[in-house]
């Protein structure tokens, strides 16, 4: 993890330790309302992961675009989705981010440069390619971030996307999670290489490996490659090396972790290291802390009361939004 | 006789298989060690070794094209993947590649080939995994496409598939898994292309598969206390077509109602209707309707997604509208 | 009023558009320096510029997904798949992306987005390269399909599916690349999901399109002399559909003949005669027939693939089997 | 094009130098063929690039598998394919390679290992996963090597297969013809990096670049990639450096080639170094040579004159091939 890390705002710090509190405390609701049944079909949680997102969403400005995947939970808190759309959104609600016709895993909106999430692997790849594309023919100094997983960089849509990119010059980051797994196969059981971002090397393009439970290191590389690209320099691609606490989705509980893999890693918690940091640096004690914690708690729990008491679309809404009727 | 429940049977056809023959190999993604997605394939690896059973990367075209190549070179490959909703992103290799392979070389090539997919909505799974997808390998001539609706069907028809010496689609029904059904010990592999008549009646045909054939049979049980005698065609392979069966049952209803768990448009309901206003018209006495999604996508919102797919009372309308 | 080819039409068609809106780009493989495979695009480079009009690596999906993207984020570009059997390589992205993308936002984003591709045989390009597409993207609602058969027809339906503000797939013929025809000078872009009654007749109706449409039309001046009216209908757009011309045409003719350029199975041809099979089966005197591949994929030998793809002559013999 | 090239006994350099004879002037009757409308549809030469073809084949076993492209004429004939099963097939006649339903850009005979010319770029690749697949789990000790272009390695079916066969260990050799262009296309133009031969570091794959115009260096190269592969050591990557003389197809002349680009590759013409390599080592007279090209000449035309002759298949034919009967 080759990577100076420049300390942030006081006021940038807080807001990313907020977000990952939200963050946190969201998926851990979903999780209990999947299990109820009041979200259905699958769900996928971020809880981990939550420095990749805030560190990103730190750096990006409005017109900036993101693509992303069915665990995107965490990108579209980060991005400024409330945790009551996303709640309504979950259980199928009309006042949900999507009107309740995406679902958990397409949580989407464009308001906040959020493209949507994408329940096919690899498929939100190549549409930030286009997004990157608009940036630089109307030369608005846009950015084109897409965000996917470890076992995605094995499907060709990553591949033919990433060539693109770089041919054209494109200002899109490659954003590669690596949670160590893809569904329940660790990834070196199907990549036989242990760093992804050497597969930058394939398009002349900038590969960076970093540490993806430390907001601050994310923010930096990441603004670092941002700036870049907004140049018109091109593409990057960044590895976060990460971990997803739970399991795949669903129900999965991980049994094919090796013993003290989740330990070892809960021991670098995105949320305690930048907690940490912040009261070495004075800027946190531990009733701010709690407090945090607490607003986090009390905004969760009041979408998510909301959300439930929110009316199901109307049957006509099934056939609307399939063409734009002008 | 035995019990099992539809997944079992996807499971034991394939232990079968992969014991009655060492050419068969089976892999997909995340089949193998953790018995897969649905966990409708657990123990294989455990029996048959990471030799013969195999996790994949998330690659869905080599997972095609290692299929399409072994089983031409002398194996009897069965490659899964996972959701058909995701056959688009194979799409090459499965319609120009594998169901072209035979016919571009003149004949060269036998392909014992499989695919499996689970299929349909009802779950909320949303937009993009609920999908059913016979309709869109059934305009590629060279593969064929499987629909079991039942255990026994389930585990008759994939060995059948897996014993044929030609590319095959078998397509698994989500809402189906835990079906219990009865299967018979000695259940042999089925030959494929036979609907079968699951419901005998008088007044009108309904054809149906998997999902929509077990509404279908309901409407059927509630429709025969209003005096209403249907026949229930379960087409069970789409490729080859029983068109005999389902003609057999017009000639003698003069009546029938198509249920498709699918957009409207270019799909297999068609061809059903087509059928009949060919070879059928002078024994139909009503219009032929066709119960499906519309022009309509699939929601994830529950009360949404049951409004698209059609249900008891859709269908039971459907036919009441025929026969009045 | 000007003559020229449906290959010019595509061109000027382009043209016009990026011209009119400077949202309009346009890529593709080797269709900018090279004016593209089938020399269908010259010129557009050298006018609108490197960075309106691209030359892409061979990568369908990112092509798709590069036209997706920016058409969500403002602006109207046009991508160029080569051949139409390349659908397949990037079908992920066109049919579980482009067609679903509003639909799973809940009406977030306007996708003023259109696609190209070359399609259909008879010039001997072999299995893999002969094929018509039109079926494979009609089970997808959220994605228009268009398939011109005239040079006016095709300058102004691709203007239309330009301006269109929804994804629209445009498929043009191959074997009409030269044909020439009449083009107004002041030729409007074209509303998409009007079909047209290209010959009035009274004692058949024959639905088809692009090379299919013109083998019918010579069917039909043959007919014409044996004493049998054909009224001819070019349906120009699969998606939307417009039933209402066809369903009146059955009801003045009271016989149905469909002409289609693919396999049998799944395919449109379905959609018509299901139509007929069921608002129109009071209109009906004769069985519908349709005229196709039967089960047949397209072979190289130019024999064999003449005998594959229906001629003059096989429609013909099928119209004059529903008059007696 | 670094690699020591161990001169080849002379049995093996007088095939290689026949089969090239023989390729060239195959392909260059096809093409009047072409012109005179005899094949249909379009047809892709191969001349310029004949070494990359028959120094391959020399390594090939019985066993040993190929799946290569609609430019594939000079990999049917190295592999033993007759000319005559091959003009008949061109012309569509029923004792063509594939009973004429294949045509210019399907040559195929299982008889000689060449599992399918592909006309879908990319398509071939991942069938050879299945071939290296079969003789990994049957110990065949069989290879499957697989051909394609320089402007494929950009789309999503090679980085799958690469991926593939790597974390299998699959005895499969992925062999680039880099003739310079993608269909009218510099491979500049649509690929970020001048040597693809690095693409391979993305699998942990051994990439090579090898002279493919020099049919000793290809041997030499594909032998140690092949054994390595028989050993069980798993894919190698192999970028042969070469050209066409010809357009990409029908009537293509090649209009986008910078001036002098041709007459540079001609001087390193396939045939020629082969040709003067055996001349200076003593294993060749210029009559010689001459007999070796009229023997040639001859039997192309023999076999084109046949072939004109052959009957069309019958109509029934149209509908055999697709399902085995049993
Ligand atoms: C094309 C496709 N193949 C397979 C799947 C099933 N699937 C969903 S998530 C997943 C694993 C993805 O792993 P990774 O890219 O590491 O992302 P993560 O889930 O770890 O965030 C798979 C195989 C899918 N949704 N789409
Ligand atoms: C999926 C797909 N996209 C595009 C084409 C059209 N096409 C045929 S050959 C070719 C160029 C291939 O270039 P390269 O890989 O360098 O092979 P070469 O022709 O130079 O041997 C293209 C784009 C195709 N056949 N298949
Ligand atoms: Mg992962
Ligand atoms: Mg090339």
């Amino acid at each position: 993890m080759t990577t100076i890390i420049p300390a942030l705002p006081v006021n940038v710090r807080q807001t990313m330790l907020r977000q990952m509190l939200t963050i946190r405390q969201t998926e851990n609701e979903i999780q209990g309302l999947f299990l109820a049944n009041l979200v259905r079909g699958t769900t996928h949680l971020a809880v981990g992961q939550e420095a990749c997102a805030v560190g990103t969403a730190a750096v990006l400005q409005d017109g900036d675009t993101v693509t992303c995947t069915y665990r995107g939970h965490h990108h579209a808190l980060a991005l400024g989705m409330t945790v009551k759309a996303m709640m309504a959104e979950m259980m199928g609600k009309a006042s949900g981010a999507c009107k309740g016709k995406g679902g958990s895993m397409h949580m989407t909106d464009a308001s906040i440069g959020l493209l949507g999430a994408n329940a096919i692997v690899g498929g939100q790849i190549p549409i930030a390619i286009g997004a990157g594309l608009t940036a630089q023919i109307k030369k608005t100094g846009a950015i084109a971030v897409t965000f996917f997983g470890d076992g995605t960089t094995n499907i060709g849509a990553f591949h033919e996307s990433m060539n693109m990119a770089a041919i054209w010059k494109l200002p899109v980051l490659f954003i590669c999670e690596n949670n160590q797994y893809g569904e329940y196969s660790a990834v070196h059981k199907t990549t036989p290489i242990t760093d992804l971002a050497i597969r930058a090397d394939s398009y002349n393009m900038p590969g960076i490996i970093v540490d993806g439970q430390d907001a601050e290191a994310v923010y930096s590389v990441v603004k670092t490659s941002a700036d870049r690209a907004r140049a018109g320099e091109g593409p990057s691609f960044l590895e976060l090396k990460t971990y997803r606490y739970q399991g795949h989705s669903r129900t999965d509980t991980g049994p094919y972790r090796p013993e003290g893999e989740l330990e070892a890693w809960l021991k670098r918690d995105p949320i305690d290291i930048l907690k940490n940091r912040m009261i070495d640096d004075g800027q946190l004690d531990d009733d701010e802390f709690a407090e945090m914690q607490h607003s986090a708690e009390l905004e969760v729990h009041t979408a998510l009361a909301w959300a439930k008491d929110e009316p199901f679309p109307t049957p006509e809404e099934l056939l609307t939004d399939i063409y734009f009727e002008g | 006789m035995t019990v099992i429940t539809y997944r079992e049977a996807v499971q034991k056809a394939l232990a079968d298989e992969l014991r009655t023959d060492e050419n068969v190999i089976f892999f997909g993604e995340d089949v193998a060690e953790a018995g897969g997605a649905f966990k409708v394939t657990p123990g294989l690896w455990e029996e048959f070794g990471p030799d013969r059973v195999r996790d994949t990367p998330i690659s869905e075209q080599a997972i095609v094209g290692a299929a399409l190549g072994s089983a031409i070179t002398g194996l009897r490959p069965v490659a899964e993947l996972m959701f058909a909703d995701f056959i688009p992103v194979a799409m090459d290799q499965i319609v120009n590649q594998v169901a072209k392979y035979r016919y571009m070389s003149g004949g060269q090539f036998v392909i014992p080939l499989t695919i499996r997919s689970a299929q349909g909505g009802g779950a909320g799974f949303g937009t993009q995994h609920s999908q059913c997808a016979e309709s869109w390998l059934m305009n590629f001539p060279g593969i064929k496409v499987v629909v079991p609706a039942t255990p026994a069907d389930m585990y008759g028809l994939l060995r059948g598939a897996i014993r044929e010496d030609n590319p095959v689609y078998v397509l698994e029904h989500k809402a189906l898994y835990n079906m219990k059904g009865e299967v018979p010990d000695d259940l042999q592999p089925m030959a494929l292309g036979e609907a079968r008549v699951v419901r005998e009646g008088t007044d009108v045909t309904i054809v149906a598969i998997q999902m929509m054939l077990h509404r279908s049979l309901e409407a059927a049980e509630q429709l025969e206390k209003e005096g209403i005698s249907c026949e229930v065609v379960d087409l069970r392979c789409m490729a080859p077509l029983d068109t005999a069966t389902v003609l057999a049952s017009i000639k003698k209803t003069n009546r029938l109602v198509i249920v498709e768990e699918a957009p409207h448009s270019s799909g297999w309901g068609g061809d059903i209707a087509s059928l009949a206003a060919d070879e059928g018209i002078y024994y139909l006495e009503a219009p032929v309707k066709r119960v499906n999604f519309g022009g309509s996508l699939i929601p994830y919102s529950p009360p949404l997604e049951d409004s698209a797919i059609p249900n008891v009372e859709r269908i039971a309308h459907a036919i009441r509208s025929v026969i009045i």
